[in-house]
């Protein structure tokens, strides 16, 4: 892809104009060290081999419920969120190991939480769509198309109401742009001049929807209307990203105010387990020939052994590292105990009022 | 009769009723070219075409208004939603269109729009995915709500609710889709109101709807082999009500337990059981006893999930409860 | 105000252009007939005698609840209503006596419905916000703000399912712009191309709110997002209005697809009946200015005048009619009954199962 | 103790708070330069900037999902709702984002947040803006909810609400806004879940919550002229629920109307009148009776609207057919 950064609408800040995108993308791209290209390989690596991973073990009933892999979309995860700060937001859908790992939980707490068990990063309560880390600035994993948006407009309310210098990136799918939620909580933040970097995933479908069926416009196009910036980038290129975001990340951080990105990606997999990679809605050739020609990892991969800087060797031990971590992470989720039947009814309030019983109970019965 | 799905036989009833009337068609979130996230509307669009079954945006406030719109004028939309944990966005237009407009307009309009979908929880699809949404539909008087059991109700209530000139929910069970059951060919439409009584007894009445009504039937069975025979009375509906088949069943066992898979606060149990002791008092020899889903937002883990979902043990506990029998051995 | 009509976005009609349109405009307001002209007249001021007439009942208590007047903004239900047919659809807000009168529904009827009587075109049952008449296609009368958008939409789709070539007009206040049904109303009618005309009523302020508060962005610049062609008209100009309805209108039944209109106004009175003309959102000079400049009975008035069109004596017997039909309707009204308390039961349902009762009570039982 | 109106004691249990807690602000539709649709907020502009006291779009969905963001890092919001009937909109964040995050986080994410604003039908405001909207707040576990009906109550449970850690929502009333009555003076924070016994009796409880209890206590008055004396207890917090209280009242007296001004089908009542016979059946009388709005959508005439509201003459009827004592002279 050659541009693989482009900037729309009303932009107030520096970003690169559609022309100069291409050349400061790969310009810049040369400019990141040896060690954050590694380091970005590495990652992107560690999502794939954890979600294969999760997809096993989904096969064999080990994971339950829905379970949406990110395969194929890596680059975006590692290349919004790896310019944050641990004390950033991050809010998204449902579609989110990747990205709770990007954003620093541990394979073990995110592979125990698919699990369903103890020590799973929600305890067990959320499972896959509901992937939360308040330590670590990740605020889910929401499973409501578009119901995450407001909410990061909250976060980013949050941050300017106690005069922070955070970012929220909130992700949402193209699908999601669809949603009354998405004016109403875009509209506000610009209003307000929130702290906020919206991000559409757009991987071009919603389930078996494509997004030029329900729109007649581009994603790039939604935000002019309430005078947020759009940025349109190659999301399988996770240095163009990468790059996108830390600009991004530090203009929002001096005060640019809320802005938008349309990261073109592409889903690998089916929507969710239960779903066929392709089927009536796109080709088996079309997804053959993303994965052939989109693959973030191995784009980053081929740059990286082209330049030099990497030997098929090191990726080999990069590999097997990463899938290390993976496996322990799974042994990890296996030996974590269930939730202990009696907490079923903790947590559905602070406290229970030691003045009035709540009405907790199955039995009918109205004590609990 | 034909042994068929719970699934084929809703898709038996859209097709039967578009068949018939130009004015029905579907619309809804991957109805068209998916047919259908749970494959209801298998090969409509092929026979309807996309002016008939049409794929919606993910806009359920919209695309619900659009329908309620569309009724205003005539036509008889069935506004499929793909679970109704997500019609909760569109409650407005649910509410404050569908359910008023009739009234408001001194009977100028009507609304006769279908709302179909599963509702309740599947199998771990956790707190925001498992919701039984049956109270957000009748609470506001306007709207009336059938929840099909078997197959065979599923075909009739639905063809029903389509030719209802009110707004008619129809909530469905994911869990249910794949039921079999002997369905009658033909036209067949079961009207609105009309509970059914899933199985006789004289000595406890499980009073229940939807889904639930498999669980209301293995607690039949368990309570049987130790002697125990219950009633099990489908409501079938939940707007209109079928008074008359509650308080029959009242009256002849004088216990009720009441089952639904939601939650207790002002579910749909509170309501019946209200209204048995406010119209069969003196016919009660126990209290309503309800059994539902624990007061908590459904958890992910499994064995939570299970603790936290209503099941045939409980029922029979329950109704050994009204018959101050003891627990079962 | 010299651009009378501006089209913006992605207008793929004969709408005239930014330039064009107030050449065009004042062209084509030549060409409008003696005839049209004061009958647009005669309509504006039936509208003002009969609010003045509802202001004065609502004094005196004779009408109830919540009750906005339109004093201001009539070039807009004029302009965009008359141009119509009768099995064309209109729907709207709250706002909306006068636009009940511009679609054929008679004075009597709407004072009946604001004194709650049974002869009122809601049977009483409605009241100001909730006028209805089907049968000439005027569809509300709607409470929620932005509640009736994704409605207008329904209209445009049936009409569209039946193969019909009717147009519904779709109005809503400058705040419901805010509202995510408008999103995703605008959505699907362009998907489907559905003929609806959506008309903001930009009075600049939603309650107490002046809409720059509210958005960074103009009115006219919220469609785009959607693909659907905007236009600007001075909606104190009821030739504008009426002459870009014309087209607008013409446009849709030949199949342009949706449409979208900023008609920019302003309210004389307060927000509705309890709320002061002016405050603290805005000031009485303010208001006394646009009452001055901006009166739409005043600007036509004196262009007739001007053109010679229109004497002083026509003008007094043409107010002392539409007078008279006020008069007769606040009559009319009065003397119409109180809705049978028999009936407070009918119209829940369109029937009541044989088979089921339904529960229709209020002492407690479960009997109808 | 002052004498101030029930909407001044909102003012000061608001203004209290924020004085006391920087985390505190205030967001809603028209609530900082036009001081609040109903004045509540008045002045609080000019005290706290606004930073704190925030003119939100009409955008109802959004703000409510802002402040519950907003209440995922510590902040303590009070989301005005112009009127519940509008909250309608924002019910999925209330029940998918406010009700559920504490759970499904594993009680990582508190949600302190406080929804508010007047419920209920004020005068002839016709459908879609006089709705009670208390059964759409908690059916869902997660939300807590108070109802206050008197100045005192009001200064009380909202510092309590906006102080508590989970979502609250306290549903006011249009017409309760002029009431006057006494209120204690400083800090004043009255715990959730606890009722008030309004007035005393021994002869039937009249069960009520919010605006209600005025008609309550109307009621009891005129029972009191036939010699029968009424507990009028507000429960004040329907959830928590203060069940002992409950459940004493219908020990000493034996027979229960609930009062309540929203519809039958599933409304608070519903939910009371089971509990009771749950917990109570031997204590019981006489059935649970339930004075109720007409299960109708509001309608705008006077009469109609009049003859669609629950009066004290029906509570009055009702104690009489509790109590079996024929209808008053
Ligand atoms: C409000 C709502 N409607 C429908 C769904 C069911 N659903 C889950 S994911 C999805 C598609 C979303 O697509 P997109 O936003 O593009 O995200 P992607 O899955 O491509 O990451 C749908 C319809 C839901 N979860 N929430
Ligand atoms: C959903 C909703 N929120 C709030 C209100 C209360 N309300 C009634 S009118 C109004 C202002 C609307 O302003 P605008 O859309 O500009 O229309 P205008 O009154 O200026 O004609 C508000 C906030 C409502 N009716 N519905
Ligand atoms: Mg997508
Ligand atoms: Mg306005």
């Amino acid at each position: 892809m050659a541009d693989a950064t482009k900037t729309k609408g009303k932009s107030t800040r520096s970003s690169p104009d559609a022309a100069g995108a291409s050349r400061n993308g790969q310009g810049k791209g040369d400019e990141l060290s040896k060690e954050t290209l590694l380091g970005l390989l590495k990652e992107m690596l560690l999502y794939r081999r954890f979600e294969e991973k999760a997809e096993e073990a989904y096969a064999i009933g080990k994971i339950g419920g829905f379970c949406h892999l990110h395969i194929g979309q890596e680059a975006v995860a590692a290349g919004c969120i790896k310019p944050l700060r641990e004390d950033d937001y991050v809010i998204t859908a449902y579609r989110e190991h990747t990205q709770a790992l990007a954003k620093g939980l541990s394979a073990k707490s995110v592979m125990a939480e698919l699990f369903g068990r103890v020590d799973g990063c929600s305890g067990g309560r959320g499972g896959s769509m509901h992937l939360f880390d308040n330590t670590k600035g990740f605020m889910g994993g929401h499973g409501i198309v578009g119901g995450q948006i407001p909410l990061g407009a909250g976060l980013g309310w949050s941050i300017k109401y106690r005069g922070g210098d955070q970012v929220c990136v909130c992700f949402m799918g193209d699908a999601a742009v669809n949603q009354g939620a998405f004016l109403e909580a875009l509209n506000m933040s610009a209003i307000w001049d929130l702290p906020v970097i919206y991000v559409v995933e757009n991987n071009a479908y919603g389930m078996g929807t494509a997004f030029s069926r329900v729109s007649r416009t581009e994603i790039v196009e939604r935000s002019a209307a309430y005078g947020i910036p759009a940025h349109s980038v190659d999301g399988q290129d996770v240095v163009a990203t990468y790059q996108l975001f830390t600009d991004l990340v530090k203009g929002v951080r001096e005060g640019s105010g809320p802005q938008y990105v349309d990261a073109r990606t592409y889903r690998f997999k089916g929507h969710s387990m239960s779903d066929p990679v392709s089927g009536t809605y796109r080709s088996k050739e079309e997804v053959e020939e993303a994965v052939e020609e989109r693959d973030p990892i191995r784009i980053l991969r081929d740059r990286l052994m082209g330049d030099d800087l990497l030997t098929q060797e090191a990726l080999e031990a990069m590999d097997a590292e990463v899938r290390a971590v993976c496996d322990e992470a799974t042994e990890f989720a296996e030996a974590s105990a269930l939730p202990d039947p009696s907490t079923l009814y903790d947590h559905v309030y602070a406290e229970v009022n030691e003045h009035g019983r709540l009405f907790l109970d199955n039995r009918g019965g109205s004590r609990g | 009769m034909a042994r068929m799905t719970y699934r084929d036989a809703l898709n038996a009833a859209m097709v039967q009723e578009m068949e018939r009337d130009d004015s029905v068609f579907l619309m809804g979130e991957e109805v068209a070219e998916y047919d259908g996230a749970y494959k209801v509307s298998k090969g409509m669009l092929e026979r309807f075409g996309d002016q008939r079954v049409v794929d919606a945006p993910i806009s359920e406030l919209g695309f619900t208004g659009l329908c309620v719109g569309a009724a205003m004028t005539g036509l008889r939309p069935i506004c499929e939603f793909m679970t109704f944990n997500f019609s909760i966005l569109a409650l407005d237009q649910v509410i404050n269109s569908a359910a008023k407009m009739h009234y408001m307009t001194n009977g100028q309009v009507n609304i006769p729009v279908v709302f179909r979908g599963p509702t309740g929880a599947a199998l771990q699809l956790s707190a925001q995915h498992s919701q039984a949404c049956e109270t957000y539909y009748v609470h506001a008087p306007g709207v009336k709500l059938v929840t099909p059991a078997t197959p065979a109700d599923a075909k009739g209530l639905l063809a029903a609710a389509i030719r209802d000139d009110d707004p008619v929910a129809v909530m469905e069970g994911e869990l249910l889709y794949n039921v079999q059951g002997e369905v009658p060919d033909g036209e067949y439409v079961i009207p609105l109101g009309v509970a059914d009584l899933k199985r006789e007894g004289s000595d406890v009445s499980i009073v229940t709807h939807g889904k639930m009504v498999h669980v209301a039937l293995q607690a039949a069975d368990k309570l049987a082999k130790d002697g125990i025979e219950a009633d099990v009375l489908d409501l079938r509906s939940i707007r209109p009500l079928d008074v008359d088949a509650i308080l029959e069943t009242v009256r002849k066992t004088n216990r009720v337990v009441y089952l639904e898979e939601g939650w207790p606060y002002v579910g749909v149990g509170a309501q019946i059981a209200t209204l048995i002791q406010e119209e069969a008092f003196d016919h009660l020899d126990a209290p309503v006893t309800r059994v539902t889903q624990a007061d908590v937002p459904m958890p992910y883990a499994k064995n939570l999930e299970q603790l936290a979902k209503p099941n045939a043990n409980r029922v029979v506990d329950a109704c050994r409860a009204v018959l101050y029998a003891g627990t079962a051995a």
